[in-house]
């Protein structure tokens, strides 16, 4: 990073890389999403409320959330194989617990809604990036929702707190910590970190993630008010 | 799985057309849906492409790195072709180790690339038993919508014309990747694969998702530059006569000769 | 080759390698055949029309009929892991696919029919022998067909269209094209292709290999009726 | 799975008999089924056998091939035995991994060979600690009607003894085959597997499918040409008294003398 | 071994390594033990009978048994991997058919014991002091039985018989003979062996092991009485 | 997993309680459970501990062996966690591979001990790029109830701190162990993991299994001896405010600083 700030991607420390998002890039899904954010290449695709199976799954008192995040083999530097990795499982649970909050499964009982992120290209970011698409996908597939989910990382590199951690960034940095909101009900839904910050840079970290979401949330909006405003389609 | 009455009803109409030589989608019979390939669309990839063949779309990636050659075949590099329908492509896919179909799909794929011999394999070799570059080409199917066979293979194909091939040096009998020196992958043949289905007395070419639902067998035969047959797969649960076995190949002959000129357009 | 078409095990270029095949074989199947074809040696066995498990499988409309191909550890010369390779899967699905326009399901809904076919040693057309023996195993379970399926290979070998070839001649051959027909009816319900063919080619070759599913289908009907009707067995 | 009306009497009908020292198929108790042993089936594979012991049969084929050996028994060749029921041997067998039963089969057949020392593993060395000669004893059930493990073994000891090894030597620490050159495997004792069934307070020896049905617990001894008890596996849902277990040893002893005849008629 | 019968680790041939067990350890479980014999160290933890799971699986007719034994991946020298080794699932069906002449699953159609084994540290002589500290769990968790299960092994060493062979006596060792009896009933359970012996040290062998089994049945005996009645709880 | 009654009432009665400020079992909001440690309960491994969470308990072994190293790392050592919930810990919990549940609690635990770099891999290198030294922390679980996150990390802290790591010599580029010579593992800081829950608007550390059956959010907050933060996980299928994130932090720091001084102990 220079000294005043500008990163290697030429990016200031609360800047964020380029985004922009395509609904309804899907033509089987029931609603789906395609998002670019820096270069991550990510696509989301919805089914539900549908019959769960194997049916002894479905819950009679509440409808039930899936979510599948997966890479391309092509994604990444070395080719990975296709079968889920540990890593992915887990990012898997995190995702679906950061859309949960935002779902009224209780009105869909006895049924799954099931959400499918595949990373075809991934940098750094990627499971805030595939949350992005997530939440506008299942928006697209027309479910009833609280609020978006809006997801941005922050990080610690060379010794400064830095919005968006690019895939450069993170394996220099010292800290990334993905964050989540919903953002009209200000709840943080997603969160972790790995690396070492203070509390006062756990602080700021925090506050800048959060200020990145609300940055994401402006352009998952945009891209749904295009499509079903106005061209006039829906 | 369940057939509704509205999808009897469709088949119906599928049929009762065909008998007047027409198709639900108001194709020939030996007309392909649009087909737009757009190529380097995973820039991380050493190539990529998207393929849309009306609604169905594909995307497929082609890594290169180095490996260790198969035992016995220490002066080929290794092509390998995976293909996967991914769970977001079709409301009935569900997550998991492949199914019997795409494993067919990924073999069928698999063997049109590697029967031609589209790629000299034999100029992969880095150091003869030892080291070779390998050549990973894998497919993720994002909308299924018919004739899987086609798009993955189309895909495939024009991801490998738009590879770069990295250039490595042996040191002390290894790999070392040399930066910023690639080359194009030494291209011999382009194979085109055309995938047709037997409705009734009906032969129709790339068959839509409606018009699989009603077919009794399927056909993929693949071709190459020099107008040779080279890779062939019937399905489906019921035959073909010899005669309409003949009239497809000249059929994939035919097509393959216009979509061979798309191929062109990349080199 | 030799010039006037003598090829390396001594036949014919129309020529097939030795068949002989037995029916009811096996004591707990259904049904059983066992194949020689050449150094092909395939047993298979049939069981059903019976219930399905697991129950969800079955369909209220129709029987449905499973194949599995499977070769033994020590059917080919590197010894084979058990597991069912990529390879075996595929060859039990073309199998199923052969014969199922034989049979008549839909008489027999809510059933399956099961084929188990076990290549004890594999040689070249592993795959068509395999066809042979599920096909008289079909019939010796008694089970209604509307024909037998009679599968041979033709290839292309030293630049000339052969009638089945052998282990020897597929790794050094050119093409290889499977082919079973149901004889009485006249379809091809097995066809694939691996290798290069001219347009002229590919005629030759699909009608050198119908030619020899003609054979095939002699060698077969004879087997069935020596049990059958020579022996006075029923 | 179900016990049907004429399962339960067959049952009854098989204890009956038993208190008047009869078995169903009119075996004495001691007796095993009508055995026959084939060598030589499997061409292809360096030894090979096709058993029958009454309506249960096997065949079993030996691939060998040169192998590492395994951490910390560098002096040692290698030896698998497996053991597969295939889907076609039995209506109740359905394709997958291996159950519980079908393992504990084929570690018992691995037993019976390797703790009665048959093959002499460290005449399959070819370098120390780096390259050794690997016996692959594989097993398939292809009729299930009883006693499984004594045909498996049978079968497997047969397959080993018509067995021809290849011979390897080391060049560049790797083995190399020299074509035309075998010799017959390092042969120390001759294992013969006896299996015997508890039901009530009879025991009897190869017991059939029917007799498995309603037996209380198993019993498989493995001797060796000395006289000695190598290997013993006691199986089912119930046990024997101490003085069962000294019968069986001695049953196990004096068929076993019987069999190991048949086997030296192979050598 | 000194040559007045002092082996390795001091004891006489016909001498137990010390054992003791605890009685309900678990809190969960529904009935439980730890056992030490020797350097081992295994917990066995007892649920039910209680539903089956899958459905399918239950017996109109009986309670079923099931048993897993599974060693942590720090118990043996090498570090083991955690998947269940062919090994292991081999040891569970023995110890489970060991066990099962001792319950009256009859008195329980359409549930299931579950009786869980972990070797949490190894030495020889693992599935007998598994089985010990199953049957006590068994007992532990209220289930009715026709007797304890007892088990020791003993084996072959220095050409002489010995009692309870430990790990580097087994690697040294000519025979191994694992043993479990029902000491009431006095019926033989489990039995296996691997080694030679000759007949006359085959009943030498049998009687010592089940010797040491008695004596490790006054020992379970006495566990489950301290827990049970010394202490006056319940 | 049914909600019986009881449990119900339970629910109502802990958030009943909570908006008085006091938990069901008396504890204050930010009170752990009682914890103690009991390190070398397996002597066979090189390292381990047992540790009690309350009720919930589990046993950790640490296991050091060479091993090759990771590509791209030849300059440290591996450091592997797992975690497993043992079939006795749970009666809801049934054998076969790992849910995501437990793959969460394995890769949480795992960065707590990797991202703090409480271990100093570079000093575990024996030939760069070659040979390093391996540590594998495993853990099972053997009573579960409630907050397994902090009883895994603290049993696999303690395990490693009571390890000892056995000295490897390179001989033709192949580790040989040194006998009886060993070394404490080489340690940065001491990671304290503090897992907290959500109810309604409490913030409660150190959930029982009845808290975590109806909290609304879950996080588990890492730091370090210097008091910095390393690592942290959000869990559950609600969310949290900025400002209870806050708070979480500074509970996880204070917490933290208690538990440390009994992990100093066992140093």
């Amino acid at each position: 990073m220079t000294e005043d700030g500008i990163r290697c991607d030429g990016r200031r420390v609360d800047q964020l890389r380029n985004i922009s998002i395509k609904v309804g890039v899907l033509k089987n899904a029931d609603g789906s999403a395609y998002i670019e954010f820096g270069k991550n290449k990510i696509l989301a695709g919805v089914f539900g409320p549908r019959d769960v199976h194997p049916k002894h799954m479905a819950n009679q008192d509440t409808g039930i959330l899936r979510c599948r995040y997966h890479m391309s083999p092509f994604s990444v530097t070395e080719r990975k194989n296709p079968a889920p990795s540990r890593r992915e499982i887990e990012i898997s649970k995190v995702l679906k617990e950061a859309l949960e909050p935002a779902l009224i499964l209780k009105d869909f009982p006895r049924t799954v809604i099931d959400v499918f992120v595949e990373v075809l290209q991934a940098d750094g970011g990627s499971r805030c990036a595939a949350l992005d698409a997530a939440a506008v996908a299942l928006a697209d597939a027309g479910i009833p929702m609280r609020d978006l989910v809006s997801a941005c990382a922050a990080g610690k590199v060379a010794d400064r707190i830095v919005l968006d951690v690019n895939n450069e960034e993170d394996q220099e940095g010292q800290a990334d910590m993905p964050v989540a909101i919903m953002p009209s009900i200000g709840k943080v839904t997603l969160m972790q970190l790995d690396g070492i910050l203070t509390p006062e840079e756990y602080k700021t970290c925090l506050q800048t993630a959060i200020g990145g979401c609300r940055t994401v949330y402006e352009i998952q909006r945009k891209a749904l008010v295009e499509k079903y405003f106005e061209s006039g389609a829906q | 799985m369940g057939s509704t009455i509205l999808d009897q009803l469709r088949r119906d109409k599928i049929t009762d057309l065909l008998k007047q030589g027409k198709r639900l989608d108001g194709r020939a019979l030996d007309e392909q849906r649009p087909l737009t390939i757009e190529t380097g669309v995973i820039p991380k990839a050493n190539g990529s492409a998207r393929v849309k063949l009306g609604n169905t779309e594909v995307i497929t990636g082609v890594k290169v790195q180095p490996d260790k050659p198969f035992p016995d075949l220490g002066d080929k590099g290794i092509l390998i072709c995976t293909a996967e329908i991914l769970p977001l492509a079709d409301p009935n896919v569900e997550p998991g180790p492949p199914t019997e179909d795409v494993i067919e799909l990924a073999r069928v794929v698999d063997r049109g690339i590697r029967e031609t011999e589209m790629i000299d394999l034999h100029q992969l070799v880095l150091l003869e038993n030892k080291s070779v570059v390998g050549i990973f080409i894998d497919s993720s199917v994002i909308d299924s919508a018919g004739n899987l066979f086609d798009a993955c293979s189309y895909a495939s194909v024009a991801a490998v014309l738009s590879s770069t091939i990295p250039k490595y040096e042996i040191k002390d009998e290894a790999p070392v990747l040399v930066e910023g020196v690639t080359s194009k992958p030494p291209i011999k043949t382009l194979p085109v694969s055309v995938t047709m289905a037997r409705i009734g007395d009906n032969i129709v070419v790339d068959p839509s998702r409606e018009e699989e639902e009603c077919m009794d067998a399927r056909i993929t035969i693949t071709t190459n530059s020099e107008g040779n047959i080279c890779a062939l797969q019937k399905g489906g649960n019921d035959g073909f006569s010899v005669d309409q076995l003949i009239k497809c190949s000249e059929m994939a002959l035919s097509v393959g000769t216009k979509i061979r000129k798309r191929f062109e357009q990349l080199m």
